[in-house]
């Protein structure tokens, strides 16, 4: 079952375990990321392409489907603007064995900062605005599933 | 050809639209080339494309390398930071 | 914030997460291990040791704790009688960058395998009982972490 | 030396107890002697320690390896299953 969300609505982590965990997978691997207000950051915004960022999210889910034996898969971006503290991304993996959740988890979570059409806007507490230059440990990361 | 191109983040905000439909010359038949074409136009285009190796770009909604031919449905748009 | 618990009663993934969440961090990893009723299982049995396994948690943890950035971690494992479907082992790791958060999560789950004193009984539908044995694959993946 | 063992697992089953206070002879210093004289002691040794390369070992709470001398508290189990 592979589930695929583009949204600006909040993300509802302990829903979206709910609907993902339904089958009772031996294992699941769960990774949240969360806006970050460490430097003074007021809101973070995400454009997206109203067609392909999900296209993008579900190419990357089937990916993950073939390479590794999963018997779940839930994918949640959010885009449009946020709060500090807020869940940005949500990616559930479950297998029976824990090596395969685990494995595709950090592969959703590194491809999808370099393959999948989403831009980050931050907005400061002074004022100023600035799009997030892409930082070069992600390309890096992302390769090493090439 | 008349292409319908669509920008996103920082190049949607320098060209101060979302998308047009443009006729370029028929010597523009990569991305590379309308990418250059665009810089030369205007000065909006001067400003999105003044460093074209920071522009990525999909035809028909694949990702493509600036060597790609043009298609009928491009987006031009910086290095992407999802996630 | 370090939380480590070993307990009979069912683990709530949800609420463990609402405490664990409290501070907003940049990126969490999380690992959810169920029973899994694949082969006939009837149920569970997790043998504890009163004293040390809770220590051996613990220790984990804050070997995890020194070796990555970590803003939080929750460690709880569940002991008793349990029913397929049901969680064993909840791990959950944050920190402001997501390669810490991954890390720490597969690390813990690795060697909770290895080092805290744990036993694994299964009753069979058809009344077989057996005590787990390891799997010669857990000591070479709690290995690469030494 | 007094010792109080404690047993888990299969080791607890087989040995019929969960745990004892002995008095093992004076030439028993190591885990190793510890389990080769358990095993010889009586059949319920004899099964819950035919092969000691299975058994593992705590003494005062840290887990020990078979040569570790032995000490107050000890505790005798297979191999760990736990996650």
């Amino acid at each position: 079952m592979i589930r695929v969300a583009v949204q600006t609505d909040a993300i509802n982590v302990a829903a979206e375990l709910d609907i993902h965990d339904a089958g009772g997978h031996g294992a699941s691997a769960i990774f949240v990321g969360r806006v970050r207000g460490d430097d003074g950051l007021a809101e973070l915004f995400l454009e997206h392409h109203p067609a392909l960022t999900e296209a993008g999210l579900a190419e990357l889910a089937h990916v993950a489907a073939d390479r590794w034996s999963l018997s779940a898969l839930t994918l949640v971006h959010r885009v449009g603007g946020m709060a500090t503290g807020e869940t940005i991304v949500l990616v559930l993996a479950s297998s029976a064995h824990r090596a395969e959740a685990l494995a595709a988890t950090e592969f959703l979570i590194d491809r999808l900062k370099t393959d999948v059409m989403l831009w980050k806007r931050e907005t400061f507490a002074d004022g100023r605005v600035a799009w997030v230059e892409p930082r070069d440990g992600d390309h890096g990361r992302a390769e090493r599933w090439d | 050809m008349t292409l319908t191109i669509s920008y996103f983040a920082w190049v949607r905000e320098r060209m101060g639209v979302a998308g047009e439909v443009i006729d370029p010359p028929a010597d523009v038949t990569t991305i590379a080339d309308l990418v250059g074409w665009l810089a030369a136009r205007d000065d909006r285009g001067a400003l999105a494309f003044a460093e074209p190796g920071r522009i990525r770009a999909a035809v028909g909604g694949t990702m493509v390398g600036p060597e790609a031919a043009i298609g009928d449905e491009i987006a031009l748009f910086p290095p992407v930071t999802g996630g």
